[in-house]
């Protein structure tokens, strides 16, 4: 099977690393490289050879593993994971060419790859353990690339993102095993935290106990998204994170939150996820804006795009507990979005940093005449993060808002006014540092060099790709979508908040139709 | 079906080529030949334009809406919306001035910026606009007119701040997004609720629905106000207007192109296309559509007659002229609204672009206090001036006096009290129009030159109180190259001619209105009165304008009043609307900004900590158990016993 | 009878024990200890326990008791205490409820409760005490037989001692005095 | 009549069962003689191979038995005063691969600090004895001797570092606590004979189910007694105090020890009482353990943040396991009993291998202990470093360490038996001691090294323990299968100990 | 007639007062003193016990406390008297560098 393959092929790069002898260490990077893209190879062909008709699971493979406790190794893609894993193989490769670290590049990439394995693990996984494992073990590697290659302040950023993170899974734990053995104890059959068997047994436990294991679920994944209010630790870890740290982080770790929140909290918990849909709607609205007006207030670059990310993923949680297929596709289009623009305008403050060695934005000014070419790729990559039309921002957030807008109306038109604050945060910054006449500290700053343009090429294509023709990625949601709504539907038996069909017509039906009334109204 | 209408895809396919090749190898070409090749991609845009026109025309009279669809675009769920252009009247209509004007003002720019270190970047920018704004025009659906709709957005936010060097043009673009979106909620609202009322949003299925099932007022009324909202931000109503004066930072090219002849109609375009909505909606929204426009109309107009940066006095004009597009759509007027818009677009890029000319010609000085006497130094450009003077002032047989007149008849046919305003207004405009003439190409120069040098200087003392500065500013002002004449002449001559478009004599001659009727679904309303009330109001227009001008000639001529009377800091100050809201963005709005992030540092985020130390804090405290003394530690776990005998001798039940 | 020894007993018992707690000097505790474990001896006698009366004697008065006055000489920890001051706060305090508390509950549960489930059913008792053979007899045969185990394993604890006693009294080779010198101030 | 006495009541002994025992405690003896006699014409070595071998051998012997319990089932031999089942080997299995992987440690240790000759050895042998007999006793006296033969020998080994006035201060605080807190538990003992008249566990099993002795309160005050005793031996709040000073001031081999051996063996013994005994009166106990394991819990966690000296950091951390064991204790079930096995297994191997690591760095007297000895220690010693950090993880419950499986069984038993606020609240205490885990982890990463540290030697021993206690984490880290099964089964037969 | 319930509640007294007494002094050789009291408060509840019961195994049992005290006691002076060559004199309270 490809999924064990994809997902323990990094583990593998890092062994080959480990055994590079400290002599060697040319070496290192481009087995890295090579790993990672490997890896995002076998993503893109996973994609390819995914039936995009099939909205279930495919390339499963399950085998026991550790049986008296019910645990499976159980892995498998569908429309939902499909693009994260593409976007995990992606971006890996990417974030380990862009930066080289600055010391210990061995112990680095070793991190780097192991957290791919850990991510990879996460969104392929169909077991609620194996699932928690790598949810779990991912927090170590990046505590350490924070930690060890981080800034000034990496230290506290570290801890606090690891016992931050710690906290909500902790929880998460004790409600995965109150959910696995009281559903063994309803159905009578053996404990297995397989999550299919136990999605179809859903709805078997008492209302109130499945509301309280959603709200452990929830928790840890609004702890990952992140969520207001908790989502403090995001700025710092952005902050203090190598720019390959902060990309990998916004790219694909908070994707982990969300992926989480319809992963497990939709199709394990459909009563529970409408009950409480109210709550996370407002804290998702709460987030777009809040976290909007604090990013405009911010004086550090990275900071300021920490907090987008805060708005932004308010936006995913909008779309994914909308519960019908507009917001939950928008929400999932939107991961992968927000992982490429927020992932490039990391990869751009990284730059900048290099060459400035500061984030703060007052130190900054006039870029723009320094490095056009810097200065035109921010300008695509922030205008997708604004939500323009004809690039990728704007699709995923104009179908999450709709859902939203079905779902719950109110809400929807609070959180639309977020476009607003989005252009005002992100043009002020890019004002601020990219336009006026550069200092002299400014006016000597080099170019992107051929790398770095190599680097952004393909995040930029994808950026415009998505943003003209996303159909190719919601094609290939869509099924999943539709059976996950179903499966709520027919578990809750509640009615998925959509529009009612209405006739199809077009101008031809129309200037018909106007002919039978014989155009009245156009006395005289 | 013709052929000739399916090359609708070419018009946008033009420009997107012009921005890929120029973006490819712009550098590369160079200065002029990325401008030329800018150029000649929208002159193909045009002529495309005109096959699928003749195209049109071909076809019989109600089977004129033709949809050409590429892809699909968004097919999520019930949501399906496609890449597809509408080939209907209305949209061409837009689409052969769009391009029309377009290609004169690039062949205008090539000139114009001559010598800019970003001229292959600028034209990117405008070919990218022309792309957005055509994709505006032709999109099928409401999502690919929003796409243009930001689109242009975007590409005026680029050329306002074009010379980003200048903090005030880099604020002024940002100003100009961000008032914008402010505007696109509404849009965007607006589509949410037409997605949620019809399930789609392409315009076919949409106007169908409509015709069909009819639909709740409330719900009409809603999306025709939250589309209002959309449009008043785009075409710069009230309170939304406060960019667009700012927009003027921008290159001239750029406010003759974006901020008077298309992007601005964009607005009145959408109302107009969504006319079968705003004809569901209760009265009193078409009404508010009607005052907002014509507040917007009034308020501008006064404002023009005190401003002395020139550009400054085009850009309020323009805003009143929406104002009078405004009223036109509210007042069911939708032809006229057309119609004024194509005239203004024609002469309203000619004053801009004779504006810019002038600006050329003076070193870039915008202040009219510095300017006088051009009309002989800078020929083309004061008669082409004049030509457009005359047309917006509404002076016969110009093409401003016939839309303009036609707006009024339907603003008397529909009350009053609107036409009395209304009429005031374009009196006011007649006014500020001469003052603007006179004050730039007649009368005595306020500015030395060389050859002109001592009768300037006596000149100058009478002239001399109406300029701040005593010294005189050296100028030698001189006519511009040909490439900017040239499209200076044509549209001179649109100016002139364009009314025949639309002749109010007989329906036969009322050709647009003809033209337009399939698009718009026999939602066009009727003037109540006969030809007779007609004249009438058309000679008290007539009166009005020429009295407009003659006062202008006889305050900034014979200074039968001082102007500095009229011209009032209030209304030099834009009634200090714009002021109040930067105040207020500055003021409370930054501070509450402030608050928050303090509150998230402060008390989200230190409660974080707060717990941490917290546990530390207890552990600490815990500490002083830990004392070392094993008499103490024996004494724990003897009160350790004791306490888990009480608990047992409560089981005991004792 | 059995009541007047009990009370003498009981009244040497309680005075040696407080004499242990009261006595200033560790000579004095030590003898009151003695004083203590006699009355206990006697009550064994008064429960038929004949072999652990004397063992108590021997063992308990003739090693220990002993064992704890050779100490005393040759550390020769002769200062005496001063217990009119309690150094740690609180101490005597809460030790008095804890004394009170243990003797209270323990009283309280003592008499709450009946020995042996008398009334309550048949208790496997297997070890019945008889009176055909003598008390040391019998506690002979079980500790040789069900109880082999317990008797064998003591022999680890005695090893225990032995080794651990010569571990602790051993003088470390290099470097000790000096560890001394630091230690005595 | 006199003979039909005699032998009446001779028990037939059967050996096999006793073999581990007998080997453990004669090894002890038999070394003892040797080096006596051989004296110092003996290799510096010999006495620590001895050990090894001794425990090997006592893991040999326990294979047969468990075979025997296999085919038998439990049961109980010498007057049923020892029972026979995999509850017992279990945990003699574990004792004797603490005292394997002990005396690796302390190989090396022993020569550096001066404290050479078979002491050492002899008493950790004997006091495994005491272990196992703990483990194995069916009768409350036998059950006592076993724990006062474990203690003994342990107050010697933590005093025993004359050298160290900590040493001898950390010796008389655990010797006059351990002995007060076994008088409470001898006058339980004494308590629980009176109520019910038997001694013998299976006995007093039998006699609970017949009768009800739910409100007997000689039998509540008896086991209240009992658990002050077996808390202490476990260190559970309130009867931990001992433990951070007794953890600082003793041989850091020793400790090892104690935090391996030791408390397994006082859990085993808390575990063969109250199920074995009291299983029948859980509802009485339930809530003690419950009480016990939250303030262990939170008191272990918040002290050991404020720590600065890594012994006392992991003492602390041992009480709050401790906490997190007796949640397990709490479910009162058969996997809550298989989940504590679990969890003492795999918090040997973390236990033994940190103080190990903690043996290596504190160099000569014992004296670095304070968390700044780490400090760069991944620079200076990568792989102890990275060893260290497994072992620290493992105790965080971090993923695919054998600590995280351990977690996982002790949570899923408390919530198999509904105590969902107890789980809830041990993962929060786990969290909280996370924070100690990292701060380790920070100061051997990403604290530089200060240049005149001195350059490690580790020894081949304390390597070798290190090195399989690592792999051991992490093999059962990621496939725990054998060892729960294994700790399953030897739950399983426990209730049925014969009569 | 003495009841059983006269000793026990003798044996709570003297196990008490051992309990009191090691909290309450200072010196070691006292404390294990009091230690011994509270053994033998429990060798009497044993011997009480066992003649209620008419059960042989109190007794036994009180043979193997002895036993235990025995080599407790030797243990415990062991350690006492290696502290006193550091530390003559040295109270309980005195040994107290392990804090915290």
């Amino acid at each position: 099977m490809v999924l064990p393959v994809i997902i323990f092929l990094p583990l593998v790069g890092a062994a080959a690393i480990a055994l590079i002898a400290p002599s060697r260490s040319t070496a290192l990077k481009p087995v890295a490289v090579a790993t990672s893209a490997a890896t995002g190879a076998l993503t893109l062909w996973l994609m390819a050879a995914f039936d995009k008709h099939d909205g279930d699971f495919q390339f499963t493979q399950l085998t026991e593993w550790v049986g008296s406790a019910g645990i499976s190794w159980h892995v498998g893609v569908d429309g939902i994971s499909l693009f994260l894993v593409v976007l995990t193989g992606l971006l890996f490769p990417i974030a380990i060419v862009a930066c080289d670290p600055p010391h210990d590049a061995k112990a680095y990439y070793i991190w780097m790859l192991v957290l791919e394995t850990g991510c990879l693990g996460v969104f392929l996984a169909l077991d609620l353990v194996l699932f928690f494992l790598f949810f779990e073990v991912v927090l170590i590697p990046m505590y350490f690339l924070i930690g060890s290659w981080g800034h000034e302040n990496r230290k506290y950023a570290a801890t606090k993102f690891f016992l931050f993170t710690m906290l909500g899974s902790a929880l998460m734990l004790v409600g995965m095993l109150v959910l696995a053995l009281l559903t063994a104890r309803e159905t009578g059959n053996a404990v297995t935290f397989n999550l299919l068997e136990l999605a179809n047994s859903a709805g078997e436990l008492p209302t109130i106990t499945a509301r309280w294991i959603f709200l452990s679920f929830a928790l840890a994944f609004a702890v990952k998204v992140p969520m207001f209010p908790v989502h403090t630790w995001l700025p710092d870890a952005h902050t203090e994170a190598p720019t390959a740290g902060s990309v990998i982080l916004a790219g694909v770790l908070l994707k982990l939150g969300t992926y989480g929140l319809v992963r497990f909290g939709l199709y394990l918990f459909p009563e529970a996820s409408r009950y409480f849909a109210p709550l996370l709607f407002t804290l998702g609205v709460i987030g777009i804006l809040y976290g909007a007006v604090v990013a405009t207030m911010q004086r550090d670059l990275k900071r300021l795009v920490a907090y987008s990310s805060v708005a932004h993923l308010g936006f995913i949680v909008l779309g994914i507990f909308s519960i019908n297929t507009e917001g939950i596709e928008g929400g999932l289009l939107q991961m992968v979005n927000h992982g490429l623009s927020t992932g490039a305008l990391f990869l751009l403050v990284g730059f900048i940093y290099e060459r400035r060695h500061t984030r703060q934005i007052s130190e900054m000014i006039g870029l723009q005449k320094a490095a056009p070419v810097l200065a035109a790729v921010f300008t695509v990559v922030m205008l997708s993060s604004v939500g323009l039309p004809g690039l990728n921002g704007f699709v995923g957030e104009f179908l999450i808002l709709a859902g939203a807008f079905v779902a719950h109306r109110w809400w929807a038109v609070v959180a639309a006014a977020g476009v607003i604050l989005a252009a005002l945060y992100l043009l002020w910054a890019y004002q601020r540092v990219f336009h006026g006449t550069p200092d002299d500290a400014n006016r000597s700053m080099p170019d992107l060099n051929w790398q770095e343009k190599l680097v952004m090429a393909p995040l930029v294509g994808l950026i415009v790709f998505l943003g003209v023709y996303p159909k190719p990625v919601i094609e290939r949601m869509e099924p999943a979508v539709n059976a996950l709504i179903e499966h709520m539907e027919e578990v809750e038996g509640f009615e998925s908040p959509t529009v009612d069909d209405r006739p199809e017509g077009s101008f031809e039906e129309l200037r018909t139709l106007k002919a039978d009334y014989g155009d009245e109204g156009e006395g005289h | 079906m013709s052929t000739l209408v399916d090359l609708v895809w070419l018009i946008p396919a033009f420009p997107l080529a012009g921005v890929l090749i120029l973006m490819a190898l712009g550098r590369r070409l160079g200065e002029p030949r990325a401008g030329w090749l800018a150029t000649a991609m929208m002159g193909g845009s045009f002529l495309a334009t005109l096959l699928v026109f003749i195209g049109l025309v071909g076809h019989d009279g109600d089977e004129r809406e033709t949809v050409l669809t590429l892809f699909e675009w968004v097919p999520a769920g019930k949501l399906a919306v496609d890449i597809g252009f509408l080939a209907d009247p209305l949209s061409i209509t837009m689409a052969l001035f769009v391009t029309g004007v377009g290609a004169l003002i690039h062949l205008y720019s090539i000139g114009y910026m001559h010598g800019d270190e970003g001229f292959s970047r600028f034209f990117i920018y405008l070919n990218l606009f022309a792309f957005s704004m055509l994709m505006l025009v032709l999109g099928d659906n409401l999502l690919l007119t929003f796409l243009g709709w930001e689109g242009v957005g975007a590409c005026s936010y680029l050329l306002i701040s074009f010379w980003f060097t200048d903090e005030a043009n880099a604020s002024a673009g940002k100003k100009a997004f961000v008032t914008n979106r402010v505007g696109d909620w509404g849009f965007l609202v607006a589509m949410f609720l037409a997605f949620l009322t019809f399930g789609s949003l392409q315009y076919g299925e949409i106007f169908y629905d409509v015709e069909s099932h009819g639909m709740a007022a409330s719900t009409a009324s809603a999306i025709v106000v939250l589309l209002l909202v959309g449009a008043a931000g785009k075409s710069a109503q009230f309170p939304l207007h406060i960019w667009l004066p700012d927009a003027m930072a921008g290159p001239t090219p750029v406010s003759a192109l974006i901020h008077a002849a298309t992007m601005v109609t964009a607005g009145v375009y959408l109302l107009t296309r969504m006319s079968p909505i705003i004809a569901e909606a209760h009265g009193w929204v078409p009404d508010l559509i009607m005052w907002v426009g014509l507040g917007t109309a009034l308020m501008a107009a006064t404002i023009a007659v005190a401003q002395n940066d020139i550009k400054k006095v085009l850009a309020y004009s323009t805003v009143s002229q929406l104002g009078f597009m405004f009223v036109a759509v509210g007042t069911g007027a939708y032809v006229a609204a057309i119609f004024h818009m194509v005239t203004h677009a024609f002469f309203k890029a000619l004053l801009f672009l004779g504006a810019g000319s002038v600006i050329h010609g003076m070193d870039g000085d915008q202040d009219i206090r510095r300017y006088g006497g051009l009309a002989r130094l800078l020929p083309i450009t004061s008669m082409t001036f004049v030509a457009g003077w005359l047309a917006i002032a509404g002076v016969p047989p110009f093409s401003g006096f016939w839309s303009k007149d036609e707006i009024l008849a339907y603003a008397y046919g529909e009350n009053r009290l609107l036409w009395v305003l209304l009429l005031a207004t374009a009196i006011l405009t007649a006014f500020y129009m001469t003052r603007l003439v006179l004050m730039t190409f007649f009368g005595p120069p306020r500015w030395t030159d060389q050859e002109v040098g001592t009768e300037a200087d006596e000149e100058a003392e009478s002239a001399s109180e109406s300029v701040p500065e005593q010294a005189l500013p050296y100028r030698h002002p001189h006519e511009s190259p040909w490439t900017m004449t040239a499209p200076l002449v044509v549209l001179a001559g649109l100016a002139i001619v364009a009314g025949v478009f639309n002749l109010p004599f007989t329906s036969d001659v009322h050709f647009l209105g003809n033209w337009l009727k399939p698009s718009l679904f026999g939602n066009a309303g009727h003037l109540p009165f006969g030809g007779g009330t007609q004249w009438v109001l058309a000679i008290v227009a007539i009166v009005g304008s020429l009295g407009g001008v003659s006062a202008g000639a006889a305050v900034y001529i014979r200074r039968r009043i001082d102007p500095a009377r009229i011209e009032h800091p209030f209304l030099a100050r834009a009634w200090r609307i714009d002021e109040l809201v930067t105040n207020f963005m500055g003021g409370p709005g930054r501070r509450a900004f402030e608050r928050t992030t303090q509150f998230d540092e402060q008390v989200v985020d230190g409660a974080v900590n707060a717990t941490g130390t917290l546990i530390r804090r207890a552990g600490t405290k815990l500490r002083v158990s830990q004392s070392g003394l094993v008499r103490s530690y024996a004494l724990g776990i003897a009160l350790g016993a004791v306490a888990l005998l009480v608990w047992f001798i409560t089981r005991a039940g004792l | 009878m059995e009541t007047a020894v009990f009370i003498v007993c009981a009244a040497i018992v309680l005075a040696g024990a407080l004499g242990v707690v009261l006595a200033r000097n560790p000579v004095h505790a030590a003898l009151s200890l003695v004083g203590t474990l006699f009355g206990m001896a006697v009550l064994f006698l008064n429960l038929d326990a004949h072999f652990l009366a004397a063992v108590q004697i021997i063992v308990y008065a003739g090693a220990i008791v002993v064992l704890f006055l050779f100490v005393i000489m040759l550390l020769g920890v002769d200062r005496l205490e001063d217990l009119s001051v309690e150094p740690i706060t609180g101490q005597r305090v809460l030790a008095a409820i804890v004394g009170l508390g243990t003797f209270g509950l323990a009283v309280a549960f003592l008499l709450s409760s009946d020995i042996g489930l008398s009334g309550t059913g048949p208790v496997p008792l297997t070890l019945d005490i008889t009176d055909e053979y003598s008390n040391l007899r019998q506690i002979a045969d079980v500790l040789f037989t069900d109880y082999v185990y317990a008797f064998e394993a003591t022999a680890a604890l005695l090893t225990i001692s032995v080794v651990g006693a010569v571990v602790m009294s051993r003088r470390m080779a290099r470097g000790d005095d000096a560890q001394e010198a630091s230690g005595d101030d | 009549m006199f003979p039909v006495f005699a032998q009446a009541d001779i028990p037939d002994i059967q050996w096999l069962p006793l073999v581990p025992h007998l080997v453990m405690a004669g090894a002890a003896v038999v070394l003892l003689t040797i080096v006596s006699l051989a004296g110092s014409r003996l290799p510096g070595w010999f006495a620590s191979a001895w050990t090894v071998a001794a425990g090997l051998g006592v893991l040999a012997t326990a294979i047969p038995v468990w075979i025997r319990v296999e085919q038998w089932g439990p049961h109980s031999v010498i007057a049923g005063s020892i029972g026979v089942d995999g509850f017992s080997v279990f945990i003699i299995v574990l004792l004797a691969c603490t005292v394997v992987l002990t005396s690796l440690v302390a190989d090396g240790f022993l020569q550096r600090e001066g404290l050479d000759g078979p002491a050492f050895y002899v008493l950790l042998m004997l006091s495994a004895t005491g272990g196992i007999t703990m483990a194995s006793a069916n009768n409350l006296i036998v059950l006592f001797l076993g724990l006062e033969i474990l203690s003994l020998a342990v107050y010697v080994l933590v005093a025993m570092h004359l050298r160290r006035a900590e040493s001898q201060e950390a010796g008389i605080k655990y010797f006059v606590l351990g002995a007060f807190a076994s008088a409470f538990l001898l006058y339980g003992i004494a308590l629980v004979y009176g109520a019910t008249g038997s001694l013998n566990l299976a006995g007093i099993e039998g006699i609970l189910q017949n009768n009800d002795l739910s409100d007997n309160g000689l039998l509540l005050a008896g086991m209240a007694m009992l658990l002050v005793g077996f808390g202490f031996k476990v260190a559970a709040v309130p009867f931990h105090a001992w433990t951070p000073d007794v953890y600082q001031g003793a041989p850091s081999p020793v400790v090892s020890y104690m935090a391996a051996g030791v408390k397994a063996a006082g859990f085993a013994a808390l575990l063969r009482v109250f199920f074995a005994g009291f299983g029948g009166m859980a509802e009485d106990w339930q809530p003690v353990m419950f009480g016990l394991a939250i303030a262990s819990l939170a008191v272990g966690s918040m002290l050991a943040i404020v720590q600065t000296d890594v012994k006392r950091i992991l003492a602390y951390s041992s009480i709050s396991h401790a906490g997190f064991i007796l949640v397990g204790v709490q479910a009162a079930t058969h996997d809550g009993v298989a989940s504590v096995l679990f969890y003492l297994a795999a918090y040997a191997a973390m236990a033994i291998g940190s103080f190990a690591v903690v043996t290596v760095v504190s160099g000569p007297g014992d004296e670095g202990t304070g968390i700044d000895n780490l400090r760069g220690l991944a620079t200076r010693r990568p792989l102890l470093a990275v060893a260290f950090t497994v072992l620290l993880l493992s105790q965080a419950g971090i993923p695919f360490t054998a600590g995280f499986w351990a977690k996982f069984e002790v949570i899923s038993a408390a919530v198999d038996a509904r105590s969902f606020w107890l789980a809830v609240i041990a993962m929060l205490a786990a969290v909280v001691a996370a924070f100690l885990y990292l701060r380790i982890v920070v100061a051997m990463f990403l604290d530089a090294p200060d240049p005149d540290a001195p350059r490690l030697r580790i020894p081949r021993g304390p390597a070798l323990a290190i090195a399989i206690v690592v792999l051991f984490t992490l093999a059962f880290g990621i496939y725990p299968e054998p060892l729960l099964n294994l700790a399953d089964d030897a739950w399983l037969n426990l209730r049925l100990v014969a009569h | 007639m003495v009841t059983a319930s006269w000793y026990l509640i003798l044996a709570a007294g003297l196990f008490t007062i051992g309990a009191v007494g090691l909290l309450v002094r200072r010196n070691p050789l006292i404390m294990f003193m009091c230690v011994e009291l509270m053994l033998n408060a429990v060798n009497l509840t044993f011997i009480t016990f066992g003649r209620e019961l008419n059960d042989i195994g109190g007794q036994v049992s009180v043979f193997f406390v002895l036993v235990v005290a025995a080599a407790e006691v030797v243990v415990g002076l062991a350690i006492v008297v290696a502290i006193n060559r550091r530390r003559p004199q040295a109270t309980a309270d005195d040994l107290s560098a392990l804090r915290g």
